[in-house]
């Protein structure tokens, strides 16, 4: 299922970085659509703390791509407000960590307006934010908060893995006709290069990606955690002359529900993985889903690998964060059932 | 540093400053849109005790205030980001008075489907009037964005929102005003303070000297106002409009009027309120006040007040049974409008659910009351 | 588990409803305890809108039960404060629909100031708060956020069902050591009275209650839906002659995962209750970790009785919310599988 | 309204106004908080550079602001709760330097057991020092509360609280404002204008005219200090703390003065921060200010500040190795201190943990950079 309409996939591409792909996507649909404008803390003439938006003041003026005060609550507030009239505000929230102070702004009223409005006012933005660990962050520059967004009807929430998806789903995004909450894995910005397409690409919101063939087990995965898991579902297939199926689910809310059960429906041995704390994350939904719709296919329980339930610890992430090896014995676990 | 209070009609409606030069249409438009608030507010009080609504908010007293501000917005580029204590300006821009009613019993033809508590209004036309929300302050940087896009495109409109006194305390008031101020945002800020946030009296909220001042922490000008004076509270908003559409950036008026009753029709104010405030705010009636000016000036013919008065009960009597004749919407608005499309999980649960009331159909009992 | 220590069940009782035994609660540990405080919105002199807090400031003054601005980020900021330096703050907010612009001092504050300050600094407060349907309150005065405090390490997450848990769960949760959640389902602050201890009465945080014994299947439930599950588990059961458990889970987190697991290796069916809306709810976490631990004992997949995943809906809210009829339908779909 | 910048030695260090009676032992006291927190910003900065610690904050430029505001405090019953670029409260305060520097490393004596970034410090001797967290503002609303936690016990301690000029556009100045102005709360407020947010200017934070007027909103009373003036910060903020002592009510007191240096290890100020400004600001280093004036005044000898540099170095160096050299914190660090006592899900987690660690450990590479 998508929204999204423009997808003119450029004959030609790029090697770039995930970060580097973000940067691409606004600065292309910025040229095509003199309505899309970015906004946050240091997103101007530093070009945002990991450059996700350098050049973006150069090139399109301080009316487009600005800075704000320090206020999340402002910027998201006003953001909704461009939104209300016209614009298509592109959100940065510096880190995810420091969402919260628009919380209710991202709940109360982005998410609902749509509805309460009975669709008379609607609210097109992205709010953009780096998640997750892997850079010795500690408590604050770590976390994974997709689960409270997933909670929360009215949203989207897209989480790419790959610099072609992230450009690709940005700008679907930034097309979506509803607020899109979208988490980039901060521990991606530059750890690979992939060939994105140039000009207007897109990919559709609500869709899976596989990263791995495979039938006889699924890994379920998004973000940070790609890697990791195709890492491991690598190690195992090989160990083991047998194919682990990776997926990427790209988009968590309104997540492709169908393409996830027929995942699970085909192996009926499923691992979730998230580096968010388990207790009432989003591994929990998938492990219900299953239950729900596709237990007579299952072969063992759903095992999620997450991050545990404590804050994000700093000098000790490395033992926090699921690594292939904890993900490997997930996979060895269902196989074994 | 505490800011003069504007006045151009005393509480006798005698006049105490330079009246603006408005045309007879617009003074009596704004009468009638007083005194049409104040029908439809006793219309929705009765309409709650004889338990055909659940709720409403009392507007009685605070009509000057929304009337003089909305009359000084241009419906053709400007836009309101309102507070729910807002009758007035539906009234002045002659919102479907049906629409209003369908809001408050939630029927089939409520625009928000009954989605919504009775007051949270959304309009479109004739003037953009936001979509109310409980949560408080958060439209105020709403406002703000609002008239930041009108700026980028270089239109001429600006935006409005209106708030309460308790509401400066909130997140969204800091956001919104210091934005506002950075932005050179063409937006009014109307601080509609009415002493009280429920129980809590201004003193309690605030040990600032006054509401108005709130704009030097963000180099937004303030000017103070009598609330229940509609021709100070006109001139007052129209010079921030005019400031704001010239380019010159955001004012804060902060109109100083009284909450004439309880917070809502859940709220039983004696149990706060010393009642001599009451007997004092009364003389100070912004109705009867400019009634009296407008009689003076000959603008009001004898009788033709109360003409006006009757005709406006006759109105909310007739409409407000029109609505309460509707139907509630269908089941299927529980599932609408969360997105643009609806994804696959909702349709399912749709399903599921007329589906179930379909086949098990016992009918539910709805209890509960909205304690304020 | 549970850290609290005093547990003097006076002798005698009094009839009360769930909003009196709150009030009786709050008085009994005042009266114990002169560092417990009570603030927010309209507590004083009006007792709050549903009149928890009647005759407090009455009784001990201004300094110890007061009224605050209208900042919910104010009122748990300053009461985290307050925490920090001997007190022990019990703040209302008025509606748990408005917590949102406290969030960031609840998730980065309160639940992480013993972690991060390596236990030199702690936060014993509880914030207690209305939350849920039934009181036709629409989008803003309906909601159950749970799962959001419940997917936060740090927080302890209580909700009681009845006027006697609702005291011995409320004083228990001012004696701990740690920040409390305290959501109370508005929805039964009236509707039922029942004999409360009088005195510093205690129930043990992290404990289950079962609300009605049985051996065919189990229903989980909390808050406002333990009503509603037991008239369903009542009518199951005479229709078909077997006997259906009902557990309330009281708290949430640190749930008793040892009861819960217990209670569904006990008869293997085991259906889920709540009002938040499904997807990454709480009900999702019982799914999971039953497929993880008692997946072998398990006779049907766990089924969940949620609203939907929308906003909270004003006209229609009846049906919105689980009733016993919805309820009913998943007991016999969990008992027929 | 803008306020006057009390100043009381010029940037050349000669006494432009009444300089405070203070013993020369506080003094040199002060100063060398003020050098050691120049050394201990140094050793960061070189440890950072050569990759043994992940992050730091430059504090140049902005000890007089931190030293001179925590000499105004008695440890014996006042709070701090700081901002993270505070530095010299540490050292006025005589914080363990070792502790600082496990905290720098998160090594196993860090009394936050390495959870925390760098620079999150923690204390509770000799003076409670709050736990600092990355959110910004979020330490004003307490502060304000652990003031309120005094009053309502007639202790007669106080509480500070700082922040920079970004963070006043937070919700927690706003709210931590207020309820202080409402409750007359004994709390001061030290906005350490440093004129940047990371790369954000004041102009684009906010148009107010100065930071010391946005205490208006709130009914606190501001005042504007040279930042870079010790003396001068310690007679504005003992000044804001005999007010709160007094059951006065609470202070803003906002110190100007300039961030020299990027915003973290991790920023590069060139891309924004105009280089004339630097060497502007250069000239008004606040150390070499007060080192001039104490040499005037006779209160230091010759030679003797350069003696205090030197020991403050070689701690420095000492220390930091001593702490360089301790193993990093055990794994059930990660699960204790969530709770006050570890819940069974905690306890699973952890024993699943240090097992899968003990029997599959093949090492883990640690990359990513912090950017900020
Ligand atoms: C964020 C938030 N907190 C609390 C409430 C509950 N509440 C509803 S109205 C109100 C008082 C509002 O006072 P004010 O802003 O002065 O407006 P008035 O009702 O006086 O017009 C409160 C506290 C709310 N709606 N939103
Ligand atoms: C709520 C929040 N938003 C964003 C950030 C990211 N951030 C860290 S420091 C900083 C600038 C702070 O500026 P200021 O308050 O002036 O303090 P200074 O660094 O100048 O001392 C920002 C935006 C944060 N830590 N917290
Ligand atoms: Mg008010
Ligand atoms: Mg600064």
């Amino acid at each position: 299922m998508s929204t999204t309409t423009a997808k003119r996939a450029g004959a030609k591409a790029r090697e770039l970085t995930l970060v580097q792909a973000v940067n691409d996507a606004l600065r292309t649909i910025m040229r095509e659509d003199p309505s899309v404008l970015v906004m946050g803390e240091d997103v101007g003439p530093k070009g945002g703390v990991f450059l996700a938006t350098e050049g973006l003041t150069e090139e399109f003026g301080e009316e487009r791509c600005f800075d704000t005060p320090l206020s999340e609550d402002g910027i998201v507030g006003c953001g909704v407000g461009l939104a209300l009239n016209g614009m298509k505000p592109v959100c940065e929230i510096q880190f995810q960590d420091f969402i919260f102070p628009a919380f209710d702004q991202i709940v109360s009223e982005a998410a609902k307006m749509r509805y309460r409005s009975g669709g008379q006012y609607t609210v097109p933005m992205v709010i953009r934010t780096p998640y997750g660990g892997g850079i010795r962050g500690g408590l604050y520059h770590s976390q994974s908060g997709e689960a409270y967004f997933c909670h929360t009807p009215g949203l989207k929430v897209v989480v790419p893995s790959t610099p072609r998806d992230a450009k690709g789903l940005l700008i679907a995004s930034i097309l979506d006709p509803d607020p899109v909450i979208f988490l980039e894995p901060k521990a991606l910005y530059r750890s690979f290069r992939e060939e994105v397409p140039e000009g207007l690409y897109t990919e559709p919101l609500s869709t899976t990606r596989e990263v791995r063939p495979g039938d006889a087990a699924v890994v379920f995965c998004y973000g940070a955690m790609v890697p990791v898991c195709k890492q491991a579902a690598d190690r195992v297939s090989e160990a083991r002359g047998v194919e682990v199926r990776v997926v990427d689910l790209r988009t968590l809310l309104p997540l492709d529900e169908d393409a996830v059960l027929d995942a699970a429906r085909d192996s009926g041995r499923v691992v979730v993985v998230h580096e968010a704390p388990r207790f009432c994350g989003f591994g929990g939904e998938i492990s219900a889903l299953i239950a729900e719709h596709a237990v007579e296919r299952m072969e063992a329980p759903v095992v999620r690998v997450t991050g545990f339930d404590t804050p994000f610890p700093n000098t000790l992430e490395h033992y926090y964060l699921p690594d292939a090896r904890r993900v490997v014995d997930a996979i060895e676990k269902v196989l074994d059932f | 540093m505490s800011h003069d209070l504007l006045q151009i009609l005393d509480a006798k409606g005698r006049k105490v400053g330079r009246a603006p030069r408005v045309k007879k249409d617009l003074l009596l438009r704004m009468f009638r849109a007083m005194v049409e608030t104040r029908a439809f507010d006793e219309r929705c009080m009765n309409l709650q005790r004889t338990g055909k609504i659940g709720f409403s908010v009392p507007n009685r007293g605070v009509e000057a205030t929304s009337v003089g501000a909305a009359a000084a917005l241009d419906p053709a580029s400007d836009w309101i980001a309102p507070h729910y204590r807002d009758f007035g300006m539906l009234f002045f821009h002659g919102m479907s008075l049906e629409r209003m009613f369908d809001n408050m019993f939630g029927n089939r033809d409520d625009v928000a489907k009954g989605r919504q508590m009775p007051v949270h209004f959304s309009f479109r036309e004739p003037i953009p009037y936001l979509s109310i929300s409980s949560p408080l302050g958060t439209q105020i940087p709403h406002a703000v964005g609002i008239a930041m896009a009108m700026k980028k495109r270089g239109e001429k409109g600006i935006a409005l929102t209106s708030f309460g006194d308790g509401s400066t305390s909130t997140p969204g008031f800091h956001s919104g005003m210091n934005f506002a101020g950075v932005f050179g945002a063409p937006v009014v800020f109307l601080c509609q303070n009415n002493q009280w946030a429920i129980s809590c009296p201004v003193e309690k909220q605030t040990a600032s000297e006054d509401f108005a001042v709130k704009g030097e922490a963000y180099g937004v000008p303030g000017v103070r106002v009598d609330g229940n004076d509609v021709l100070a509270v006109y001139r007052a908003v129209s010079q921030a409009v005019k400031r704001a559409r010239a380019g010159e950036g955001p004012t804060l008026v902060e109109a100083v009027t009284f909450r004439m009753g309880g917070h809502s029709t859940s709220d039983d104010p004696s149990r706060y309120v010393p009642p001599e405030l009451f007997a004092e705010w009364e003389e100070r009636d912004p109705i009867q006040r400019f009634e009296a000016w407008l009689c003076s000036e000959g603008l009001l013919e004898e009788g033709e007040a109360e003409r006006i008065r009757e005709e406006a009960e006759r109105k909310m009597m007739e409409v407000s049974k029109v609505s309460e004749a509707k139907p509630r919407p269908p089941l299927a608005t529980i599932f609408t409008d969360v997105y643009a499309e609806m994804p696959r999980h909702l349709e399912r649960q749709m399903e599921e659910c007329i589906h179930h009331h379909a086949t098990r159909g016992e009918g539910v009992d709805e209890k509960g009351e909205f304690p304020l």
